[in-house]
């Protein structure tokens, strides 16, 4: 979609510490990264590099300790309006049920009660839970729990999708599958997004462009265009040679990442 | 599938998970209700003096004498009347600071300390207090018992506050959630059972405080019944209107525990 | 049975009743003792009644609680110790004695029956049980202590031993050598045989008197009047007819045995002063043990505590 | 890095995560602490009857004369004695109870709703038989204390033992753990916060229960000055008996604070 | 290693229901299974299928209504002595530090404290956490949390082990690290392992037996020997034909699964 707006998302200069009980962590440190409108970019990262703390900075939810972060223009203060986000653990509500956990959204908007039912409906049969509605987060496999978190998430329909891991604890296909589903979304509507995986193919397969980020403090080491057209074959695509070659890139630059920087 | 069949679900063979029948639970308690009143009779008179414990026959004996002359409602009316109608009105009202004190900022750093010492305060010794502020009615009364009550209640309803997962607050922020929403899904639900433990151990309160306030001014009540008897060295009438206490603690207990069972489905 | 012998207004403001005789009272008294012996026996036989004086009972387990509602407004008249007449005057609270419906301390004390003691002198390092220290009990004690040669402060220890079985507990269990006991627990104790008095305070002293705020008076002076009087014919009756006031008390204190109640009822009925009358002597002899206590800061002239005019 | 440096760490921007400088938190007490006083005593005697509700300085002035006089220590130790004795005890043997009962299999269905009915019972009204079992001594004042304190303890820590994650229990399973470790390396770090809910919740109760205790058979400490100072209608006696009672339970509660501080670093 | 002996660990006919307020759950079925001595099993499936209930049962957490799991021939009664579990979720105790949650097993096990800490440093090393020691669980990101996790597990050493998806929230590079350093292990001392996981290409290249479970209720639907020589280098056997071959069977079997049962 849109390659050509001024950036929706803007990240300058980033640095955020953590400070606790006396301990100093520095996380993230000159980060620098535009998402423009209607991109969908990922980012990756040796485990805790810093990229679920990049994402709570962009919900607004942890001030930087330098640099800012802002959207449209407009420096983030607060949890901005345009942003939704799926949380790295599932963030359920552990007293209600799936249904009233994914309606939740939809309830904060004030749409009638029937409306949110029929549309939650909708999602939990698009991330293949329907007939758990009545279940709690307690009865739900882990797989099954970040669906319903996801489907929560696709219900609030933000304008830039925040989402950290979301298909972390999915089997391969359940993972094409709700990933398909995504990018079809995605591919109609062309919100900004911003995607956290461990999964080097997975990000390839959907984003525009592939952030590589060092080890702690995290830094951006390196970024890809992702130059194949759209919409994509969510799963063929990885036998394309653009994206084998892009595969082994990002590999190397991640392969380089671990052995020399985290510790 | 030729296996052998076990006890049917999957249950966790680990910690706290067993349910037991209704009826060996109740069986149970039947059998150390009996047990205790058994003991308590055939030893009161043998191997403790009779008089200091009296016995649960004649305990039996003048409840029935009581409820016959309407005594016992007489008395059991009043002292339910400010017993619930102070514990609601301390429930709500401690809850509602809890709740407002742990949103308001620095302001809960410099309240906070009084608020522990004024529950410090012994309420037997503001009973005459009361009276002369707030009269020697129904009114007084209850507020006596709001003033046992309230404390835990805030307590409690602060405490849990503290101890909301704050990654739930996080998210409901994500969703643009007003404060009424973050109260509704998250923060009624995450301190429904500190607000539960705070009822059942202010029922127990609230009694305490009725039988307080009616130590002072009073002309019926079961505590006005328990002090009255006590002054005419009648032993069995002060253990009459003590297990009546116990029993209307045992109901509303019971009560509080059909709601817990629906509040905390989830769990 | 107890307490519910006492007629139940209507919430009404008791003291409105302006001039008019008829009206409410909000009576506050002592319970579960038989000092306020008078007006036990008219609210439960319903002299009050007769008289169109609703009264409005309100029972406490301590003298001074009662005063305080007195003084707060929660109560019109209050059937209380003289010592508290005096300790409010001094507060600068008008509160005054108007009448006197028991003459006497109205505690004695009690020991066991084969306790070695047989005077209070012989009672010199022991532990002693008052109901309140500081209450009308307390005083009798020490008044009696120090005539036998005792320094209450020093030579023996006085603890609060409450009433009722909280004090009978105290002695029983031998953690009070004798505790300071007020009818009907008095002839209950004795009745078992397991009790004797060692000490019954016998000087002429102002107890239980009727008091209240002067200016609810100069309201309700017809009100108060009337009171007085029926309180008055109500002793009258009782002194020439014990076994009437006995059948009266019965109904208030249903747990005691006749037998003890009739003893109970007679040792109270000879400390009703005829007339209601506070004595000179009595009164004088409070306002000396206040002072003597540092209670009171300086003396109070009698017309100041006491206004006998009302009484008929 | 030419971007705008902002308060330092990453802090949250949202629920209850600021923290305020100790100066701050401290002057704000002492204004309210300012504040109350000042109105307290300039209100007393004129907005209403001083003889009511005594004043500060009168108080104050109690205060110094009977640390002048020795009184202040003389009550204030016995008082101090029984409330941190009994609380100890109480503590203890609630907690241990909590925890047992919790354990205890079916047996815990039986007994608990006796143990709520029992919590209910009016402590001031069981004077006479505490008398007759106990004595008039610290002994049975200690005891109405613990009497007072261990129902809370009790109640919090199985309700603790109720709210303990299942799964870092199965876990402890799976390392088979035995009991003793689980109870030191989860059970008790999970009731943490119940337990010092419940000493917090408790300092008021054992101060409250030591001034009942000393209501009856007692010629010193704090309940009895206060009655004393009832009885002789000296308000300004009564007050500072209350203060000094509320000043107990501010310096206890900022010690379980420092405590609290210490076990809860991890939150 | 050892495929001669009788097994180690054996299911049979296993069924297995959730039943909680009312609403009952069958979650797995007639599953049948065994687990040689030394043998390094992986278990694929939906998600929610049922897998981290079936090492609930192994691990005597969980009554099965029906069947039988034994270890040595012995029907499992409560936790057996030989197992050791990774949990889906992490299982961290939140009040210990990195080094006391990790040197739990030791503790439980009564060695001096000198050793615990030497131990625990070792393995913190090993799962690239050196210098995090004194870290609270809180002040880790998802991946470091499951890295303790498998620390600890490590530590306590099992004849057994239980692991579900122990590698989900870790990044490639990460994943590859730490796994080749458990083969390592596996290969020097022969433990039995029953692994979950939802790569299947780890699954290849780390088991000797893929196990591919159906859509619930759970059922066993497929098995692939993994005829792969040891020791294998752990990412370059991913170029193997027969990986490759193994690779999209297993693949097929999932992707009938899913578009087929999963609900
Ligand atoms: N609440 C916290 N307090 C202190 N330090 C923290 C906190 N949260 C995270 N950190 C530290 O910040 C760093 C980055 O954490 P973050 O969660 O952003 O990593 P991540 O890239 O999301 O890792 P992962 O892929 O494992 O989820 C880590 O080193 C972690 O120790
Ligand atoms: N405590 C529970 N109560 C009721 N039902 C449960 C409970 N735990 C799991 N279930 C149900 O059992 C089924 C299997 O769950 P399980 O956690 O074993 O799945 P899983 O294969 O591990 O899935 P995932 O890959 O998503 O972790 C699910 O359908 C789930 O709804
Ligand atoms: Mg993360
Ligand atoms: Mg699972």
């Amino acid at each position: 979609m849109a390659n050509d707006s001024q950036p929706k998302l803007s990240i300058r200069d980033l640095a955020v510490e953590y400070k606790s009980k006396g301990r100093q962590t520095v996380a993230l440190e000159g980060v620098r990264l535009d998402v423009r409108d209607g991109e969908f970019v990922s980012v990756v990262g040796p485990s805790g590099c810093g990229k679920s703390t990049l994402l709570k900075v962009v919900a607004g939810l942890l001030q930087p300790a330098a640099g800012t972060a802002s959207i449209d223009g407009k420096p983030i203060e607060g949890v901005p309006d345009q942003i939704g986000m799926v949380f790295q653990n599932d963030a359920l509500l552990p007293w209600k049920t799936v249904t009233d956990n994914v309606r939740l959204p939809l309830a904060i908007k004030g749409l009638p009660e029937k409306e949110q039912l029929r549309e939650t409906e909708r999602l939990l049969k698009m991330v293949g839970l329907e007939g758990f509605g009545s279940f709690f987060p307690k009865q739900l496999s882990g797989g099954m729990k970040k669906r319903v978190a996801l489907a929560r998430t696709f219900a609030y329909d933000p304008e830039i999708y925040l989402m950290d891991e979301p298909f972390g604890p999915l089997d391969a296909q359940t993972r094409v599958k709700i990933g398909e589903q995504f990018l079809r979304m995605w591919d109609a509507v062309g919100k900004s997004v911003l995607f956290i995986t461990h999964d080097i193919e997975e990000a390839i397969a959907m984003s525009d462009r592939v952030i590589v980020m060092s080890a702690r403090p995290g830094r951006i080491k390196a970024e890809f265009d992702v130059r194949l057209a759209r919409p994509r074959p969510f799963y063929d695509i990885r036998f394309d040679p653009v994206f084998k070659e892009l595969q082994k890139e990002i590999w190397a630059q991640m392969a380089d990442e671990t052995t020399g920087g985290d510790s | 599938m030729a296996a052998k069949k076990n006890k049917g679900a999957a249950r966790s063979a680990s910690f706290r998970e067993r349910e037991y029948s209704k009826t060996s639970v109740w069986l149970g308690r039947l059998v150390v209700l009996a047990l205790v009143l058994g003991l308590w009779e055939v030893l009161s008179g043998r191997a403790f003096n009779s008089f200091w414990l009296s016995k649960p026959s004649l305990i039996g004996g003048r409840i029935v004498e009581m409820i016959g002359d309407g005594d016992l409602w007489f008395h059991m009316s009043v002292t339910l009347q400010e017993a619930i109608g102070g514990l609601a009105i301390g429930m709500i009202g401690g809850t509602l600071l809890g709740v407002g004190l742990a949103f308001s900022g620095i302001f809960e750093k410099w309240i906070y300390p009084y608020m522990m010492a004024l529950y410090s305060l012994p309420r037997v010794s503001l009973a005459p207090l009361f009276i002369v502020w707030f009269g020697i009615g129904l009114t007084s009364k209850i507020i006596m018992v709001v003033a046992m009550v309230i404390f835990v209640a805030f307590y409690n309803a602060f405490e849990g506050i503290r101890n909301i997962d704050k990654d739930l607050m996080d998210m409901m922020s994500t969703y643009k959630a007003k404060w009424t929403h973050k109260l509704r899904w998250v923060v009624l639900p995450s301190i429904t059972v500190w607000l539960l433990t705070s009822v059942r151990l202010n029922i127990g309160m609230a009694l305490i405080g009725s039988v307080i306030a009616e130590l002072v001014g009073s002309n019926r009540g079961l505590g006005y019944y328990i002090t009255y008897s006590s002054n005419m060295l009648d032993t069995t009438g002060i253990f009459t209107g003590l297990v009546l206490i116990m029993a209307i603690a045992v109901v509303l207990e019971q009560l509080v525990l059909l709601i817990e069972r629906r509040l905390l489905r989830y769990r | 049975a107890c307490g519910k012998s006492s007629s139940e207004p209507p919430a009404g403001e008791g003291s409105s009743a302006g001039g008019t005789a008829a009206g409410t009272i909000r009576l506050g008294l002592v319970g579960g003792g038989m000092t306020p012996m008078v007006a036990q026996i008219g609210l439960s036989d319903g002299s009050y009644e007769q008289a169109g004086i609703q009264v409005e009972e309100n029972d406490f387990t301590a003298g001074a609680d009662m005063v305080q509602a007195l003084v707060g407004g929660s109560l019109d008249v209050v059937l209380g110790s003289y010592e508290h007449v005096l300790r409010q005057q001094q507060n600068g609270l008008g509160v005054k004695a108007y009448g006197e419906i028991f003459n006497g301390v109205g505690y004695a004390l009690i020991v066991k029956q084969d306790a070695p003691y047989q005077s209070l002198a012989d009672l010199k390092g022991t532990t002693l049980a008052v109901t309140k220290v500081g209450s009308l009990s307390d005083t009798g004690l020490r008044e009696g202590l120090k005539e036998a040669g005792i320094d209450p402060e020093k030579e023996v220890q006085l603890i609060n031993g409450g009433s009722g079985a909280t004090m009978l507990a105290a002695i029983e269990s031998g953690q009070a050598a004798g505790g300071m006991v007020s009818e009907p627990t008095i002839s209950q104790m004795l009745a078992t045989g397991n009790y004797r008095i060692l000490y019954d305070p016998p000087f002429d002293y102002a107890g239980i008197v009727i008091m209240a705020k002067s200016d609810w008076v100069a309201k309700n002076e017809e009100l108060m009047k009337l009171f007085l009087k029926v309180t008055a014919e109500i002793n009258d009756r009782a002194q020439q007819d014990a076994a009437g006031a006995v059948e009266a008390m019965a109904k208030t204190f249903n747990q005691i045995p006749r037998d003890v109640l009739e003893s109970a009822v007679h040792n109270q009925l000879v400390k009703v002063p005829a007339g209601l009358e506070v004595t000179k002597d009595g009164a004088a002899y409070v306002q000396k043990t206040q002072l003597d206590q540092g209670i009171l800061k300086k003396e109070i002239a009698y017309d100041e505590t006491v206004d006998l005019s009302l009484l008929p």
